[in-house]
């Protein structure tokens, strides 16, 4: 089979995946549903020729499923019934996003077909990026080379979001307790 | 079990010899990332699983009894200041912001490629520290503020 | 193009996700759903039709293989770290709010007007 | 090369006020103090010496399109003056201002990547990392909405954060699709080859619409503006207000829509539709308020729409409205958002109902918000009137007469809104006791020195000084062969 037949299968897969993890009742099954789909991007990654991220999403897609886990799975959850309010959301919603998916028919066609990207910047690192940098994997040259800025502000981003998420568990606030009184 | 927080006895033992090999597992990702898939963030969640298994299996108080948090917590920005000093040395030297400062060294080798090994290791440490740093504190926080009751 | 509009519906469901649930969790792990669509598109993007990964190998010969477009690659490694980083955020974001409020239902959560 | 330095010294300074302060924050204030008095004096120095000519910066040894390129032109400039300016004045707030909260130097950390985000954004030339030092503006945004730890802001926060990560993979995914198009990520490179293909432009440029039309609360995408920016702390709502929306919406709208897209009719109408709804009905909601800072939050939006009215006319002088509107509308939001900052700390609420016989117990803050509120509702010797008239007269000369009365219909109920706060708000009749709160002398300097920039940037519409100050910032944004061929150079 070729791969693009594989990669229908596997986002199919996901579609499918991701729509039961938004759609079911238990939140445990709810997460675990989304631990498949991402690891179904980790199998698309792979057929799509890109090892690095597969190894990244698997390993991320472990650690968020670990956190979300830890985080949520122990607290007295109870899921509740769609309101009327919501469906109406619901419906408008639907009929808003399928109308973009057809614009977007359009857009898709007008765009380089599915195996063969223009290439012009690309072509550049394959060719030298073995001479100009010595390093045999050319993703990780571009990621800390030729683009080493993107990483540092991607670095900032997580240094960002550990702070952040610190700042906002283990605040200890000296307004804290006016806001425990009002709660 | 009330003394012994954490997973039986077999799990710990298993991951008393795991962990080890885990994590020696990162740091192989980190130190060939530029020769094969992987690298620092790779490296640095598979340490930080490593410790995240660590706690799973012996429970959050001993951990914290026996990793020094605030040294990890620390080393995070420390790894980004030494990020951004390595950017700083290529305008020193004149190469502009980032450039390479470190011999490239031959293709094919694992000490090579100037820059991007360092900044590898760099990013593997901090990658691994922050991101244990989260969890644990994701672990602690319904101990201490009630998180649920 | 099937797969280009797959990935495109994936990410519509992510935003259906956002807009009409109404339990955080769920809308944490709809925004995790929008972002694995993106980095699938980006990558999607990328592919060449019997290409190779982009790593060079020792003592093969590299002349005449087709390699994949390696910058969105690079582009989706970063996109993955940032998506992990808002995870993290949320994540405590809910912790919190459910450590005040004592639920998860976002129609029970609203302190604040309009 | 100063370029690379606007990243540097925030950044450096966040790194190390996490690395050296323990528990208490004074450290923390020195090094963010000193890294915001160093950023200003670059970013002033940055506008005077750039003029009409653009500097670009390649990272490491590597050309374009191949890297990653820092462009500084009189646009970027004049937005870092603006970030630094107002960021200084917030932080010289904060300082007596957060203690109030916690005495964590953590708030300084992220206030410090909160600058560096937004410088990144600013005075970068490349698309995808535009959008990685926006997300890092926006994740120290989320943290500090959520500083005051009340149930409300965390709510407010997570919203946000929603919000902010609909827009961000929308963002993402216009990246992807102008990539693959292009297989190009600087901006200049794209601006020459996305109009080819003119079905990806109009799609593309579709999505950016609608991912910064998020970020800088444009009328039907603001539902996050008022819950997070009347949250926040007081700072932290002017910085949000004041210089956020503006630097991840409005500049990167004005980059993209003008520089890379070369301004399409289709979207410079959108803009005035968007721009005239949200004076509107932002006008109203606001008048409906009776929360302090809720009110100001909707404000925001109505004159963030008087900056997009503007930018849609696409004149010469409507622009220049609009970029002189951006100045302005940083000041005195800031200013007012420091007003009601302190009414909060000192009297503990924020509902205008509550307030009374504030000339008395906070004489500055008075009269500091009489200047605000006389700059945001357009009176003559104020900057919010130069501006507004601007745009005005150049809605009429641009021949859309019904967008001029809608601009003037706003302006007027900005005025009655903001009445009523002087009314209700300092000068009501409920007397209250004084509590034991003092303000510190750095809050009371930043109200003032806001106040008299609120006058003093009146001057800026004389003749010779705004062909100095305000004209290249036009020149730039009116010519996109001109960014295209500066920024390339050599590399054509």
């Amino acid at each position: 089979m070729p791969v693009e037949t594989w990669l229908i299968f596997i986002v199919g897969f996901m579609l499918i995946g991701s729509i039961a993890a938004l759609e079911m009742k238990d939140l445990l099954s709810a997460i675990i549903a989304v631990g498949i789909v991402g690891l179904g991007v980790s199998m698309a990654f792979l057929l799509l020729q890109a090892p690095d991220l597969a190894i990244v999403q698997f390993l991320f897609e472990i650690f968020s499923v670990v956190i979300i886990v830890r985080a949520f799975l122990k607290k007295d959850y109870h899921s509740e019934g769609e309101g009327q309010r919501n469906r109406l959301l619901g419906g408008i919603t639907v009929l808003t996003l399928i109308a973009v998916f057809l614009l977007s028919i359009r857009l898709f066609k007008a765009l380089p077909p599915f195996g063969k990207p223009l290439m012009t910047t690309a072509r550049y690192y394959l060719e030298n990026c073995a001479s100009q940098t010595h390093a045999a994997n050319i993703v990780s040259s571009i990621v800390l080379d030729y683009r080493g800025y993107d990483t540092l502000g991607e670095v900032t981003v997580l240094f960002t979001a550990i702070l952040g998420a610190l700042t906002i568990i283990r605040l200890k606030s000296k307004r804290k307790t006016e806001g425990e009184g009002q709660s | 079990m009330k003394q012994q927080p954490g997973l039986t006895l077999i799990a710990k033992t298993v991951t008393r010899i795991s962990v080890w090999l885990i994590v020696l597992y990162g740091f192989y990702i980190i130190f060939h990332g530029h020769l094969t898939p992987g690298g620092g963030f790779a490296g640095g969640v598979v340490i930080a699983l490593a410790f995240l298994n660590v706690m799973l299996a012996y429970g959050h108080e001993t951990v914290t009894r026996w990793l020094n948090i605030s040294f990890m917590h620390d080393l995070e920005p420390s790894a980004g200041a030494l990020f951004l000093t390595m950017g700083i040395l290529g305008i020193a030297l004149g190469g502009g912001f980032l450039a390479n400062v470190v011999h490239r060294g031959t293709l094919f080798n694992v000490f090579s490629s100037g820059n991007i090994l360092v900044l590898n290791i760099i990013i593997g440490v901090k990658v691994a520290m922050g991101l244990f740093v989260v969890v644990w504190s994701l672990a602690i926080f319904r101990f201490f503020e009630g998180g649920d009751k | 193009m099937t797969l280009y509009l797959m990935c495109f519906a994936l990410l519509l469901i992510g935003i259906y996700g956002i807009i009409v649930k109404r339990d955080l969790v769920k809308i944490i792990i709809a925004s995790g759903i929008m972002g694995y669509a993106s980095n699938l598109l980006l990558i999607l993007f990328a592919y060449r039709k019997g290409g190779i990964y982009p790593i060079l190998e020792k003592g093969k010969d590299m002349t005449g293989r087709v390699m994949v477009d390696p910058l969105p690659q690079a582009l989706v490694l970063t996109s993955i770290v940032i998506e992990l980083g808002i995870t993290a955020m949320l994540i405590a974001l809910a912790i919190r709010i459910f450590e005040k409020y004592k639920t998860f239902d976002i129609t029970k959560i609203r302190r604040l007007k309009g | 090369m100063i370029l690379p330095f606007f990243i540097i010294i925030p950044l450096l300074a966040a790194f190390l006020i996490a690395l050296i302060s323990g528990e208490r924050d004074n450290w923390a204030i020195a090094v963010a103090v000193i890294a915001m008095l160093a950023l200003l004096c670059l970013a002033l120095f940055g506008f005077v010496t750039i003029g009409a000519q653009t500097q670009v910066y390649q990272m490491g040894a590597w050309k374009i399109p191949y890297t990653i390129c820092l462009v500084l032109d009189a646009l970027s400039a004049f937005m870092l003056v603006i970030i630094s300016g107002i960021g200084l004045t917030a932080l010289m707030f904060s300082v007596f201002y957060i203690r109030h909260l916690s005495t964590s130097w953590k708030y300084y950390a992220l206030f410090m990547l909160l600058i560096t985000g937004m410088n990144g954004v600013v005075a970068t030339g490349d698309l995808f990392n535009l959008f990685v030092f926006m997300e890092i503006a926006l994740f120290a945004a989320y943290a500090l909405v959520s500083y005051g730890s009340r149930a409300e802001e965390f709510e407010a926060s997570f919203k946000y954060a929603i919000m902010g990560s609909i827009s961000s993979t929308l963002v993402l995914v216009g990246i992807a699709i102008v990539y693959s198009a292009t297989s190009n990520l600087t901006m200049a490179t794209i601006a020459q080859l996305l109009p080819q293909n003119p079905t990806v432009m109009y799609f593309a440029g579709g999505i950016f619409l609608a991912a910064f039309g998020l970020k800088s609360a444009m009328m039907p995408f603001h539902a996050w503006l008022p819950d997070a920016h009347s949250s926040a702390p007081a700072p932290i709502s002017s910085m949000l207000s004041g210089v956020l929306i503006k630097t991840l919406g409005v500049y990167v709208l004005v980059r993209l829509f003008y520089n890379v897209l070369g301004a399409p009719p289709l979207f410079l109408k959108m803009f005035m539709i968007f721009g005239s709804i949200s004076i509107l009905v932002a006008s109203f909601l606001a008048m409906g308020q009776w929360d302090f800072k809720r009110l100001l939050a909707y404000s925001s939006i109505s004159q963030i729409g008087f900056i997009l009215l503007g930018l849609g006319i696409g004149t010469r002088w409507a622009i220049l409205g609009a970029i002189f509107h951006i100045l302005n509308h940083a000041i005195f939001k800031a200013l007012l958002f420091y007003n009601a900052g302190t009414v909060e700390m000192v009297l503990g609420t924020r509902d205008l109902r509550q307030m009374g016989n504030l000339t008395k117990i906070l004489p500055y803050t008075t009269a500091t918000s009489m200047c605000g509120t006389l700059a945001v509702a357009g009176m003559p010797p104020f900057n919010g009137f130069f501006s507004k008239l601007i745009i005005i007269i150049a809605a009429v000369h641009a021949g859309h007469p019904i967008y001029a009365s809608i601009a003037v219909a706003g302006s007027f109920l900005t005025l009655v809104y903001f009445m009523k706060v002087q009314r209700y708000g300092f000068h009501g009749k409920k007397v209250i006791e004084r509590e034991g709160v003092k303000i510190g002398w750095g809050m009371r300097t930043a109200m003032i020195i806001l106040a008299v920039l609120t006058l003093a940037t009146s001057l800026l519409i004389l003749p010779g000084i705004r062909t100095a100050v305000l004209d290249p910032v036009v020149a730039v944004i009116m010519n996109k062969t001109g960014y295209i061929t500066q920024v390339l150079g050599g590399n054509l």
